[in-house]
This record gives structure tokens, sequence and C-alpha cells, in this order.
């Protein structure tokens, strides 16, 4: 028996190998749902074990929850893909070659990100979320139109050079970690390094974060380094694109994260808090605005991600107990209810054959449960009670205010533009007379509420122990 | 009672739940506007109780539930008491309404869970006792009222009405957040105990009441935040658009009303003098607005406006005299204010029930195809006629008495030393006495031409009378208008402990007086006695009847219309309500609202027919909207462009980005 | 005893209202005539008017409803309380408390609204532009006479009508500007409301220009009996509240003693019979005018009205 | 001792000059032959730090260095460019002159941030530091000044060839060599990658403006 740290990174590696054998689509899609269930049953059972720490792994409270969350959308995700797969194989536009391609990838990716986030070294948490960028280029580029292969190779090319930067970042915190912790491995290690950050010198400190943000900051969607992210959310699978907002984002924002807090254990470095908030405040705002103009039901909620990545980072970058915890909690909000709206588009987008939204009226008449689910995730995503969203921004917006006044109201301004988009789109969508085919629909609805019901528990209560942990990160946050 | 009252909204949520369960089962329609009708009823009686028995009494609550560390508070007190008796007079009146009204529903399932929901909703706002809770509740309020504006999303403008519903109420909340956040400091000091325990200093106290004042007012109406309300109301249903006029902005004045009187405490005197401009504004305005319309449910929900406004002016005098330490004048004005809650509530909810009726008689909101309804609706007629005097203001009925109050504190200006105030005061008395005769010029119009005539198309003509329970709510509303307005001392005695606990002082009590008159300040200053007014009206009109038919003669004949001698004409000829309001539209439209008249006047001896077209615009839509929404779309185009760049480019952003946080870097140091 | 020595006033001051009202108004026509260099009716001819009219059968149109019918009833009911409370040759009446001058303003607005629905009962053109007119020119004379009410009202520090008498008896107040702007705004105000020239002409048929002839068009028998009633009952009350507010002297106030009393119906029927002397010479005097032109005229009443109360607050320098 | 960091600090300074070399070809068979020279230089400094902090396993990222990048991926970018018939000229986007001046302007602020570090870091490493930086900087430079894919490519390789060099520099830095094979695929990703074989198939240039006639959201 393995500890399920450790199996977290198996079972999806191994299950890599197997799909990329298996011939048989139904049976791929079996498979991938048991490798994820029980990559999901190993990183829960990480909450009941005892913490590891190892100079290759590590669990703290910063990354447990984040392991669950990950492995838990991962599970759903692969249940709702499922049953997305087998509409795309009817209409021809996926081969079962490409579909052993597509489950093997997925399990890499899956294993990917959990490397990354359990990673107790920063080139391992690199390794990670490199393997785990090049496969998703791989799934988005799948459908070989001339639309997705040209978003692949915008992600392609933008997230490579992200790698190469966040390297280099990577690189120079080895650089000033070496000349406190000596050489090898210890001064890549994660609580080594937060344990020692005090000493290290501030000046490279700084410029190494500043690769990072912008290497990291690119795989996060921070404007002005978004391109990448509308295309690949709307050109690839649908499955991809839940996981991409709710996984891929989060990990590579945790990986921010964690230099942040080297720097917040550091007073000597540069206030990066500033240039966070400004990221984080243009890519709100820009998004906001892009919304309007958006046609494709993907984009749309694709640049909704980006707005939520800029709040996220602004709140990490105001700082704070308060901010952070806010932040922290928007995270895991945004994941669950990202996906879940990415759920509802896939079916929509498949009933209706269309991802233009001038090509889908009335799905409250045609295609009520989808209305629904769909509606409940527009409205918690944009933070409207009584969803989680709106706890988080709640604590945002006041805590900002008695820090700095002035930014909380253009945080209040963005997230009302952004408001306005989101509303109108869900208003044209789901009401009036339905156009389109009102066909039934094979969706399998259970993963879609079981986040949005998620979303309204944590908006309704918040469980102990995630407090808890939220609280510690926050504190180390600074 | 606190936790009676919590059970009873959970009991609604319950509701909601099983009326999703229920689905299309036919039996879900009566069963949910039953169940909703019986929580309403227990929390109205509990809620009455505690009003009567003791109000000094404060109960509260704590629920480990909400924002972690603080859990949701809530808190029962005499002014939650009475908002809760406004609350649930008008949703249990809204239910019982709907068990006939509600059989006419072709969509009961966009209906019955958001109805539940959102009497649940309005409640909780009014138990709320932290910020977070508060907020919370809120929103859910307008998010099920959206879902029931928007529950026939296939009639023409209703999407639009709920989108910008939506959006003006989700901007107020914001504000209101805002507000929170001013007034729990840097500690997020998030529970109202803790707010009313901190004295804020008065700009910080300033900039909180005015977000409220927009937080608030863009849910109430007060113009220019008004813009939503006529479209939404009159959108949904009708028994919901009486819940949504009588009820949901009462519930926004308490919003007004706890932060202010209660969590701010003691704001600058100066605001008070913004509070009233924009009441005045929004009094005038509003009744402006609602003499231009035809449609009967949009009129109704205009004059909603004006009488928001009213409210509002009550409660500018009050801040305004008890920042200058005029307690009792403070009572006086709030106790108008609250008085004027309760009455409009009643009236407004009759009226809009009225109008449902006619609704689902003639399948007609427009007034211009009604007429004559007297006839073929008489019990509805009645009901609404009283509504409508009650509305204008008429003696001896209950709306009389909250302006007649609001008037009696206007008079005691003089005592208030800032010159700005001496002089804002009688400016403000004098738009509300303009408001006062429009409301009547109104409501003559709206009755007259729906009810009184003749009939203006087939539907008017064929017209059946309403449900008995229909019937039963507008008459026991009809009645309520009756005894508020004759037994006033009763319900200023009630609303004594709510305002004392606000403003620390409070009327004397009035039901020891003789002859059950009302006495605000002093006999010899000004006393009201709407009973001896009924009986005098009363004795003398039979008197005089009975007289005429006794000593002089009974006989009539019946005989076609004389109307000068000319043939009879078709009832196109009859005046209609643009025709009615013309010369109102001429006297203000020039300056108010930008009218626009267009006349097609064919030569003569050509045959074709003459065209006549107005246009009435808010130009709350011209100045503040029209703009803003440019704007916005003016943005986004600008920035769309960003969406089509080439990799290169794109490249070169995340290039640029880089050098420029580097050179940052290399600038630090 | 007192009890009833008190109704008994009480009862002397309604019927003498409404007793005076047909002879005030036969004496405006009377003198209007004779300015005209016509004879004019005899004085008493309003007494026999009504009294034709209550014996003449009355015609109803076809689809005239309830209302219809018992709004003459209400309309005359309204008008008559109302100046029943003003107080008319005595202070302190028994009832005076039960309604201030704000409810009798009010009291009048019900008069008016039964009169103006009824109008509309019938769905007539003709009907119809009476009720809207008269409405028109009420939306804008009420808000003109609250003001007023609000100037004597600061002045005396009370709403009460019999108590701004007896002040203004007690205390003289003097001459003010704000009173005389009040009086100005006052007599403007009441000549809308009783639709006289220039506002209204009683006396024409002429369609276009007609107001309150018009809403009654349909009207005979003693429907109209009573609605021709309330309208001289109006008149009176109009010249009593004249009378009350700003040329209180001679009312009998505390004392009821019989000397008081008769000292007090003389000096009121002497006033009201003077403003009924005065109101057709001014008549004579201007013509009707459009009714376009309306709300410049009662716009400069609500004008010296508002006037009239700021300058208030500076005599009185608070 | 000095006289070693003097080689070191030579080699890496070549490096650098070659990234200017790079930014100033304008001939696409010229630029993948000193893309190739820059290889090998990188190799041979890789080597001398290899020698210098005496690890061993460095020598496989210079060997990759040298073989891989200085022989194999230029060979096939050149079957490549030949197979696609565009080793004609190769349009800039902007004029040379600017680009030198911005990539002056680069240099100095690599310098500029590194230089002034509190002594910890030896010299050798910081100064490699330097024009590693200044490296990545210019290659990235070059990304954003040319239209042809391949010589994007080239840029995105040069760029890299500065933080292999970096991460050599780094005194005992665990798995450089990874790294540089992991480096490796993602270039041999982007050069064999499926993408230019599609691109290839539907329109007849790499040219990468012509993926922009086919961008989401465009349209009615």
């Amino acid at each position: 028996m393995i500890a399920p740290v450790y199996a977290v990174l198996l079972i999806p590696f191994v299950a890599a190998l197997v799909l990329a054998l298996v011939t048989n689509y139904r049976w791929g899609a079996a498979i991938n749902i048991v490798a994820c269930g029980l990559t999901f049953a190993a990183g829960a059972s990480l909450l009941f074990v005892d913490r590891v720490r190892t100079d290759v792994v590590l669990i703290d409270d910063f990354n447990i929850y984040l392991v669950t969350l990950t492995t838990f959308i991962g599970f759903t995700t692969s249940i709702f893909s499922a049953s997305y797969i087998g509409h795309e194989l009817e209409t021809g536009r996926l081969t079962p070659t490409f579909l052993r391609f597509y489950h093997a990838l997925y399990q890499a990716m899956m294993g990917a990100m959990n490397l990354a986030l359990v990673a107790n070294n920063i080139g391992v948490l690199w390794v990670g979320v490199e393997v785990a960028t090049l496969s998703t280029v791989m799934m988005v580029g799948i459908y070989r139109t001339t639309a997705a292969v040209e978003a692949a190779w915008k992600y392609f090319i933008l997230g490579s050079v992200g790698i190469a930067l966040a390297f280099f970042g990577t690189i120079l915190v080895y650089l000033v970690a070496q000349e406190v912790l000596g050489q090898g491995l210890p001064a890549m290690a994660w609580d080594l390094l937060l344990r020692d950050a005090a000493r290290f010198d501030p000046r490279l400190l700084s410029l190494a974060f500043v690769f990072l943000l912008v290497g990291y900051g690119t795989k996060v969607g921070l404007a002005p380094f978004h391109a990448w992210l509308p295309d690949a959310h709307a050109e690839g699978p649908t499955p991809i694109s839940a996981v991409l907002s709710g996984l891929l984002l989060n990990v590579a924002l945790y990986a921010l994260l964690r230099f942040k807090m080297l720097l917040a254990a550091n007073p000597e470095t540069l206030d990066v808090g500033r240039i966070m908030i400004a990221l984080g405040l243009i890519s709100l705002v820009f998004a906001a605005f892009m919304l309007y103009r958006r046609r494709d039901i993907k984009r749309l909620f694709a640049y909704s991600s980006i707005e939520h990545m800029g709040v996220i980072t602004f709140a990490f970058g105001i700082g704070g107990p308060l901010a952070n915890f806010a932040g922290l909690l928007h995270m895991t909000m945004h994941s669950l209810t990202k996906s879940a709206i990415f759920f509802a588009v896939g079916h929509v987008a498949q009933v209706k054959g269309t991802q233009r939204m001038a090509d889908i009226r009335g799905l409250s008449v045609s295609h009520p449960a989808l209305a629904v689910g769909l509606a409940l995730g527009v409205i918690a995503i944009a933070g409207l009670p009584p969803f989680g969203v709106f706890t988080s921004e709640f604590l945002l917006i006041s805590s900002t205010l008695s820090r700095q006044p002035l930014l909380a109201l253009i945080l209040v301004f963005g997230l009302l533009v952004a408001f306005g988009a989101l509303l109108l789109r869900l208003q044209q969508v789901i009401f009036g007379e339905p156009i389109g085919p009102v066909g039934r629909v094979k969706a399998s609805y259970v993963p879609l509420f079981l986040h949005i019901g998620f979303v309204l528990a944590a908006g309704l209560w918040l469980p102990e122990p995630m407090v808890r942990w939220f609280k510690i990160v926050a504190a180390q946050l600074g | 009672m606190l936790i009676l009252a919590l059970s009873c909204a959970a009991a609604l949520l319950a509701v909601a739940a099983l009326a999703v369960a229920l689905g299309r089962a036919s039996s879900a329609t009566p069963i949910v506007y039953a169940a909703s009708l019986a929580a309403s009823l227990v929390l109205l009686v509990g809620a009455l109780v505690r009003l009567v028995a003791d109000p000094g009494q404060v109960s509260t609550l704590t629920l480990p539930v909400g924002l972690p560390g603080l859990g949701s508070h809530f808190r029962l007190d005499a002014l939650a008491a009475f908002f809760l008796v406004v609350t649930n007079l008008g949703g249990s009146a809204a239910s019982l309404y709907a068990l006939g009204y509600g059989r006419h529903e072709p969509a009961p399932r966009r209906v019955l869970p958001f109805f539940a929901a959102y009497l649940a909703g309005m409640n909780l706002v009014v138990l709320a006792d932290d910020a977070f809770t508060f907020l919370l509740t809120w929103e859910f309020m307008s998010l099920t009222s959206w879902a029931l504006v928007v529950a026939h999303h296939d009639e023409p403008g209703n999407a639009r009405a709920g989108y910008i519903y939506l959006v003006m109420a989700s901007f107020g909340t914001l504000a209101l957040l805002l507000a929170f956040g001013l007034l729990a400091g840097p500690a997020g000091a998030y529970a109202f105990d803790a707010m009313r325990a901190a004295h804020p200093e008065p700009a910080v106290a300033a900039i909180a009441l005015l977000l409220v004042l927009v937080g608030a007012g863009s849910k109430a109406g007060v113009v220019p935040l008004h813009v939503w309300l006529p479209l939404a109301h009159p959108a949904a249903p009708s028994h919901v658009s009486a819940l949504m006029s009588g009820v949901m902005t009462k519930i926004a004045v308490y919003g007004f009303v706890r932060i202010v009187f209660d969590l701010i405490g003691t704001p600058p005197w100066w605001t008070s003098i913004v509070v009233l401009a924009f009441a005045g504004l929004t009094t005038v305005l509003g009744v402006l607005y609602a003499l231009m319309q035809h449609d009967l449910k949009r009129l109704l929900a205009y004059h909603t406006v004006e009488n928001i406004g009213i409210i509002y002016i009550g409660l500018g005098l009050a801040i305004a005299f008890q920042q200058n330490g005029i307690a009792w004048a403070a009572a006086l004005a709030l106790t108008a204010a609250l008085f004027h809650v309760l009455n409009h509530s009643l009236f407004k909810s009759l009226l809009f029930f009225g109008a449902g009726a006619v609704l689902s008689a003639t399948h007609e909101r427009d007034m211009e195809r009604l007429g004559g309804l007297i006839h073929r609706m008489p019990h509805t007629a009645v009901a609404f006629l009283i509504g409508c005097a009650a509305i204008s203001a008429l003696p001896p009925l209950n709306g009389f008495v909250s302006e007649w109050l609001t008037f009696q504190a206007i008079l005691v200006s003089p005592q208030l030393p800032q010159w700005g105030l001496k002089l804002m005061v009688p400016a403000v008395g004098a738009l509300l006495a303009l408001s006062a005769a429009l409301a009547a010029t109104c409501f003559v119009k709206a009755f007259g031409i729906t009810f009184l005539g003749r009939p203006r198309t087939r539907a008017a003509e064929t017209a059946q009378e309403v449900d008995r329970i229909s019937l039963a709510v507008m008459f026991a509303f009809a009645l309520l208008c009756f005894l508020a307005g004759i037994l006033p001392g009763l319900i200023i005695d009630r609303l004594g402990p709510v305002v004392h606990g606000l403003v620390g002082e409070m009327l004397p009590p009035q039901s020891g007086l003789a002859w059950l008159s009302i006495v605000p300040i002093a006999a010899g200053r000004s006393s009201y006695n709407g009973m001896i007014l009924l009986i005098f009206l009363a004795s003398s009109a039979t008197l005089t009847a009975i007289f005429v038919h006794r000593f002089a003669t009974r006989a009539t004949r019946r005989g076609p219309i004389w109307d000068c001698g000319y043939p009879q004409l078709s009832p196109t000829t009859e005046y209609t309500s643009s025709s009615f309001a013309m010369p109102i539209r001429r006297v203000f439209g020039s300056t108010v609202f930008a009218v626009r008249e267009k006349l097609d006047m064919p030569a003569p001896g050509e045959t074709r027919a003459a065209h006549f077209q107005v246009k009435v615009f808010d130009p709350a839509w011209r100045y503040a909207y029209g703009p803003l929404v440019r704007a916005t779309t003016k943005t986004a185009d600008r920035l769309n462009p960003l969406q089509f760049l080439t990799i290169r480019r794109y490249l070169t952003l995340t290039f640029s980005a880089l050098i420029v946080l580097l050179i940052v870097v290399a600038a630090w140091r | 005893m007192a009890l009833i020595l008190d109704l008994l006033w009480q009862a002397v001051q309604m019927l003498l209202v409404v007793a005076v009202a047909p002879l005030v108004l036969g004496v405006t026509r009377k003198v209007k005539a004779r300015l005209l260099r016509r004879r004019g009716p005899p004085l008493l001819q309003p007494y026999s008017d009504i009294w034709k009219l209550l014996h003449k059968e009355a015609v109803l149109a076809t689809n005239a409803s309830w209302l219809y019918r018992t709004a003459p009833y209400v309309i005359f009911a309204a008008t008559w309380v109302a100046a029943a409370l003003v107080p008319t040759y005595a202070t302190g009446l028994l009832f005076s408390w039960s309604a201030d001058l704000i409810a009798i303003v009010a009291l009048i607005g019900t008069g008016r609204f039964a009169l103006a629905l009824a109008g509309m009962d019938v769905g007539t053109a003709f009907g119809g532009i009476g009720s809207s007119r008269e409405m028109l020119i009420a939306s804008l004379a009420e808000p003109a006479m609250l003001l007023v009410v609000f100037t004597v009202a600061l002045l005396a520090g009370t709403t009460q009508l019999s108590s701004i008498a007896a002040q203004m008896i007690d205390t003289p107040v003097g001459v003010r500007v704000s009173l005389a702007l009040a009086l100005f705004a006052f007599v403007f105000v009441a000549i809308a409301e009783n639709g006289r020239i220039p506002i209204d002409n009683p006396a024409t048929h002429l369609e276009l220009t007609m107001v309150h002839e018009a809403m009654v068009l349909e009207y005979s028998g003693r429907h109209l009996a009573m609605i021709e009633a309330a309208a001289a009952v109006k008149l009176v009350l109009y010249c009593s509240l004249l009378a009350c507010l700003f040329f209180p002297f001679g009312m009998a106030t505390a004392d009821k003693s019989l000397a008081a009393v008769s000292l007090g119906l003389a000096s009121y029927l002497a006033k009201i019979l003077a403003f009924a002397v005065l109101l057709p010479v001014g008549e004579t005097l201007v013509a009707k005018m459009r009714v376009f032109r309306y709300p410049v005229f009662l716009g400069g009443a609500f004008a010296a009205a508002a006037l009239a109360v700021f300058l208030q607050f500076v005599s009185r320098g608070f | 001792m000095s006289l070693f960091t003097d080689i070191g600090h030579l080699l890496a300074a070549g490096m650098m000059i070659l990234s200017f070399l790079l930014l100033y070809q304008d001939r696409i068979t010229a630029t993948l032959n000193v893309f190739a020279a820059q290889a090998i230089v990188l190799g041979l400094a890789v080597a001398w730090q290899a020698e210098l902090q005496d690890a061993p396993h460095l020598f496989v990222t210079a060997a990759i260095a040298l073989v891989v990048k200085g022989g194999i991926i230029p060979m096939a970018l050149h079957r490549i460019v030949r197979r696609l018939e565009i080793h004609r000229e190769i349009e800039q986007v902007i004029g040379g002159g600017p680009v030198m001046l911005v990539g002056l302007g680069l240099v100095a602020l690599s310098i500029m941030l590194v230089f002034p570090v509190a002594g910890g870091v030896d010299s050798l490493a910081r100064e490699d530091l330097a024009f590693a930086l200044a490296v990545i900087l210019l290659g990235l430079l070059m990304m954003i000044t040319r239209r042809n894919a391949v010589t994007q490519v080239i840029g995105f390789m040069s760029l890299e060839n500065g933080l292999v060099l970096a991460a050599t520099g780094a005194k005992g830095m665990p798995l450089v060599v990874e790294f540089s094979v992991a480096f490796s695929i993602l270039i041999a990703f982007i050069v064999f990658g499926v993408f230019v074989f599609r691109i290839r198939e539907r329109f007849d240039t790499v040219d990468v403006g012509a993926l922009d006639r086919f961008r989401g959201d465009r349209g009615d």
C-alpha cells in the first residue's frame, strides 16, 4: 500500500499509459472515470492521513485542499467527459484513435497537475506545470480545425515563452537560495526556502519574482498575458475547457502564490503586492469590457475566467488576512462554478450544434434543466448570493475598502460591468422563443448540480477545517 | 417569536423547494399559495402580538452559518416587528389573492417556487442583524423577484425589464456593501451591534449615508434610480407586482431607516438636505410620469415612485430634526414616514390587485382600450375607487392622515437653526402639496378612464367580474384603508415604541384622547379626527338624500346621453387617457419630460385618417442612462480588437510588460 | 347643558352656511348684472332655482352608473362639512378641532374628486374636457392654497382655524408683507376654485371654454340642484375662509354670550356680502382666459404664496 | 582562477554577441547558421562550467547543446526551409536599426538588474547571469520582430540557450540536465511538431500571419 501522496501521482500516469493502449472508447472512458475516482479517493484520503514531507513532495495546509479540489474536479469532469465524447463520436468530430490520445493526455494532465501541487521542489513544480500545459495544448488542437490549430499554436508559443521565463525565475530563486542553504536539492525545497526566505538577497529575489510572475502569470491568464486563454477554451473539447478554467489556472496561481510567500517572508523585497493589484485590476476591467462583444459562448466564459483570475490576483495583491482569505475562497469557488458552467455549456453547444450565442435562444423552454444549471452557474459566478462567490467578494470588497477605498471603487466598477455583460448574454440564451434543435439531450447532470450544490453550501456555511487552513495560508501570504 | 419568525421563513423556503418538487402537478398552485398564506399569517399575527404586547423587547439569535467567524445574526426589535407586519400583511394578501388569480397563470412553474422564496427573502432581510446576512438576504430578494419579473419572458419588454432590474439591484447592493465596509471599519466588524457601538466620524457617516441613499434608493425607486421600477413592477404577475410595489419598496425603506437611524446614528445635518432634495424630486417627477402613462400597471408603478418620495421626505425631515436635537419633531416626521409606509403598502397592494382583476377579466393593461368596467365589474370598481381615493390623500381615508402628519412636521421647520433647512423644508412642502394635487388628478384619470365612460373595446364590453377570493382580499384592504383613516391614533401609538427606539422620543399617546382624534404636537396647534369627518360626511349626505327624496321628488327617467344634443357617438369620441393628461402635459411637458407630439392632419378633401402621436421620454434615460450605456458599448468596441491580434503582437505585449516590470525592479533601490 | 349649547352653536353654523349660500350667489349675479347695465334676476332667484330643480324629475343617461347618482350628494356633503368647519361667526366651536385648515382643503379636494369622476361617468367628450380641466386647475390651485395655509399657520403657530382666528384677534399681527402676498394668492385660488372669471365663466355654455358646466352637462333635476347648491356653498366657504383668516375681527371668541354671538353673526354677514359685491366688480374688469393661460395665472398665485412663506421666515427672523 | 573565469566570461559574452548577430540577420539560412554557432558556443560554455564545477553530468548538457542544437536542429530546419521553399529574404517587422538600439537597451537593462546584486553570488555566476538574461531578452525580442514561424522558433531557441547558460552557471543546481533535456523535447515539439505539419497541410506557408485569418469570434 503506497502513501496517498504518491498514489495521486502514480495512478494518473499509469492510467495514462494504459489508456494509450485501450482502443475501445467506451472502455477508455470507463477506465478514465475509474482512474480519476481512485485519484480522488487518494487525494481525499490526504485529509485524514498525517502530512508528508520529503525533499520532493510536501503536503501542507496550502496544497492539501487544492489537491483534493483538483482530484475532485478531475473526477467530475471525467464523468462529464464520458457523456460528452459519446456525442462527439456520433457527430464524428472525434475518431476513436483521437479518443485514445485524448484519454491518455487527460490522465497525464491530471498527474502533472497533482505533481505540481504536491511538489516540494520548485524545479519539480515547474516540470509539473510544463507537462500539464503541453498535454492541454495537444488536447486543444485535437479537433484539427483551422481555428483549433491556431488556438493550440497560439497557446503553445505563448505557453512555451511563459515556461521559459518561469524557468529563469526558478534558476534565480535557486541562485539566491544556494548562498544560504548551500548547493543541491535543499536549495529548491519549499519548506526550507520558506524557512530561510528572510535571509535571501532581496533584490535578486524580487527579480526572480518578476520572471515568475510573467511566466506563471501567462498560465494564470492575467492580462496582458491572457491571449491564449479565450481561444484555447473556445476551440478545445469542453471537458478540457472545464479543467483549464477550473484547475490549470489554479495550479499556475498556486505556483505564483508559493513564491509570493517567499517574498512575504522577506521584508526587504520589492512590494510585489502593487504589481499584482495592477495586473489584477487590468485583467478584471479589461475582461469585463471584452465580455460584451463575445459571440461564442465558451469564449465568453473564458473571458469571465480571466476576470476572476484578475479578482483573485488583486485580492492577494491587497494582502492581509481578510483579503487573502477572500482570495483563497474565491479560487475554490471559481474552480467549482466555472467548471460547472462549462459542463452546462458543453451540453448546450452539443444539443444546439453551435457555440454561437446568436443561434441559441429560449433554452429555458426547450431544455429547462440545462437552462437552470446554466442560470445558477452564471448567477453564482456573477457574485450573487446565496452562492460562495458572493462571500468571497463581500470579504474582498469590504476589506479593500478599509485599506484602499479608491481601489475598491475600481473593483466594484469592474464587477458591475462584468455582471451586466454576463446577465445580458444569459438572458438572451435562456429566454425567448427557442430556436435551433430542441431534441432531448443525453446529459449527465450529476457533476453540474453537484458543483453548484457545493458552491451554494459554501455560500451559506464554510466547514471549520477549511476555514482554518485558509487562515493559516492567508497568514503566510502576508 | 424570533425563532418562530425564522422557522416561518424557513418554512417558506421549504415551500419553494416543494414547489420545485411538485413541478407540473395541477395541485401545485393551491398548495403553494395556501402554504405561503399560512406562513405569512403566522408571521403577521406573531409580529402584531409582539408589536402590541411588548414592543420594547429585543430578541436576538445567532446561527452558526454565514460568514465564518461571524455567524449570521438575527434580531427582532420594534422596527423589525413593524416591518414584519407590513411585509406579511402584503404577503398573506398576495398569497390569498393568488389563490384565485393564480389560476390564470400560464407558467406556474416559473412563478410558484420564486414566490415563496421571495416572501422568505423579504422577511429575512427585516430580521437580519449583520451586514453579510443582510446583503445576502437582500440580494436573494432581488434575485427571486427578478425570476418573477421574467416569468413571462416571452412577452415583449419583460426580459429587458428584468435585465435592467437586476443590474440596478446589484448596483444598489454593491453601494450598500461599500457603506457597510465603511461602517465596519478595518477590523471588519460586520455585526450590526458592533456598528451601533462604533460612532463613525462625521465624514464617514455622511459618505455612508449617501451610499445608503443610493443603495436603498435604487431598490426603493428614488429618482433618478427609479428607471427599472416602472418596467419591472408591471412585468411581473399582478400579485407579485403588488408585493414588489407594496412591500419590497418598503423593505428598501427599512434598509434606509435601519442603517441611517440605527447604525449610523449621527450623520451631519446637511445630509438631510440631500435626502430632502432627492425626495422632493422623486415625489413630483414620480407623479408626473405616472400621469403620462396609459398602461394601468405602469401608472401604478410610477406612482409608487411618488409615494416613496413622500416617505423619504419624512425620513429627511427626521434626520434634520434629530441632528438639531429637536427629538419630538424627529419623532413626528419619522412617525409620518412609517405611517405612510403602512398606508402605501395597503392601498398600493389594493390597487395592484384591482389592476390584476382588470387584467385577468379583459387581458388588457392599456387604459385606452378599457372603459365602462363599473358596469361589468361593480365590486372591483368599488374597491378600486376606495384605493384611488385613499392614495389621492382624500379624507377621511388613510392616505390623508400620513400626508397630514408630514405637513405637520414640515410646519415645525421654523425651529430649525440652519437657514438652508429653514428655506428648504417649506419648498419641499410645496412640492409635496403639488404632488398631492397631481395624484388626485392621476387617479381621477386612472379610475375614470378604466371604469367609467363607455367600453372602448370588445374585451372591456364582455369583461366578467373576478372570483370571490380576489374580491374578498380587495375589500379587506379597502376596509383597512378606512380603518387606518378613521382610527389613526391606534396606529400612531403602535408606532410610538418603534420611533422611540430610533430617535429616542415618541409622539404623545393618542388613543386616550376624546373622540379618538389625533393631536401630534399640542391640542392648540393641530388636531384631526377622521372618525368625526366620516360621520359628518355620511350623515349629512344621507340626510340630504333623505330630505330630497322625502320632501322633493325622487322621480327618475332614463334617456339617451344628451351631450349637448349630439347624436349617440361611438366610444372612440370619449376622452382618452392621453387626452385627459394633455393639459398637464402641456404645462409641464416642455420642461420636465421631453414630450414629442406628432400631428399628421390630412389637408381638407383628403380622405385618409388624421394621426396624432405623443411620445413621452423619461429624462433619466436621456441624460443619465443613455450616455452610460453608450460609453460602455463604446469602450467595449474600442477594446474588442485586442481579441484579434497576431501571436507576434501578443508576444510583444508580454515582452513589453516584462520589460516594464524589469525597469520597475531596476528603478527600485 | 353646556354640551347641548355647544351642539346648538355648531348646528347654527352648519345651517348658516347653507342658508346664506344662495343669497351670496344672488348678490353676485345682481351686482354683475347691474354693472353690465342690466336689471338682473331678483336677489332670491337662486333659492327658487334650486327649489324648482329639486322638484323636477331627474333624467339619467342610459349608461349612468350608481356613482353618477350618488356623486351629487357626496359633493354637497363634502363641501358643506368643509364650510361648516370654517369658523364663521365664532371660534372654538364644538367640532372645530376635528379638522384643521389642511383637512378642510383636502375635504374640498374630496368633493372635487367626486365631481370630476361624475363628469366622466357617462363617457362624453364634454364630461372629459370638464374633468380634465377641473383637475388641471385644482392641481395648480391646491398647492398654492396649501402654501397660503403654511404662511398663516407659521404666523399663528397652528393650523387650527379657530386658533388662528383667535390669535389674529387677540394679538394683532399688524400688516405684514407675507400676509399681503398670501391674501393675493388666496384670492387668485378662490377665483380659480369657484370657477369665476377669468378662469371659468359660470354663466357660459360655450363648449370650448366651459369647465365646471361641462362636467355637469348631463345632470338634471335634483342631482343638478345638489351640485349647484354645492357650488354656492363652496363660494361661501371661500368667503368665510377669507374672513376668518384675514379679517377675523368681530368674531365671538371665548364667551358665547348672545351679544357676542349676534355681533359675530352680523359682522360675518357684512363681510361675506362685501365679498359678494367685490367679486363681480373684479370679474367685470377682466376677460376670460384661454385654458392654457391658467398656469400663468395660478403660477403667479403659487409664486406669491411661496414668496409669502419665505418672507414669513425673514420677517419672523428665527 | 581568473583565467578560467575570463574564459567562461568570454564564452558567455560570445553567446550574447551571437544573439545580436541573430537579431541582425535577415536571411533565413544565415540565421540558421548563426544559431548553430551560438549553440556550439553554448556547448563550450557549458562544458567549461562542467570543468570548473567538476560536475560531470553537465557534460551531458553540453553534448546535447552541441549535437542537438548545434547540429541536428539546424539541419532539420534547413531541410524544412527548403521543403517549404522559403529560403528567400525574410521580411522583418521593424527595421534593423531600431531593433539594434532596443537590443542594446536590453543588454544595459540586464546588466543594471544583475550587477548591483550584493556580492554573495560569485562574480562568474553574476556575469554569466547578466549575459544569460541579455540572451533571453534578445531571443524574445527576435521572436517578436520576426513574422516567419521558423525564425520565431530560432528566436525561442536562442532564448532557451540563455536559460541553459544561466542554469549551468548556477552552481550545483540539481536536475539541470533533465531541464535541458525537457527543453530539447519542447523544441523538438516546436520544430517537428504537429503544428508545422498541420500548418503545412492547410496553407502553403508557415507565415504565422496566415493563421490570423482564422481567429475566433470574427464575422457577423
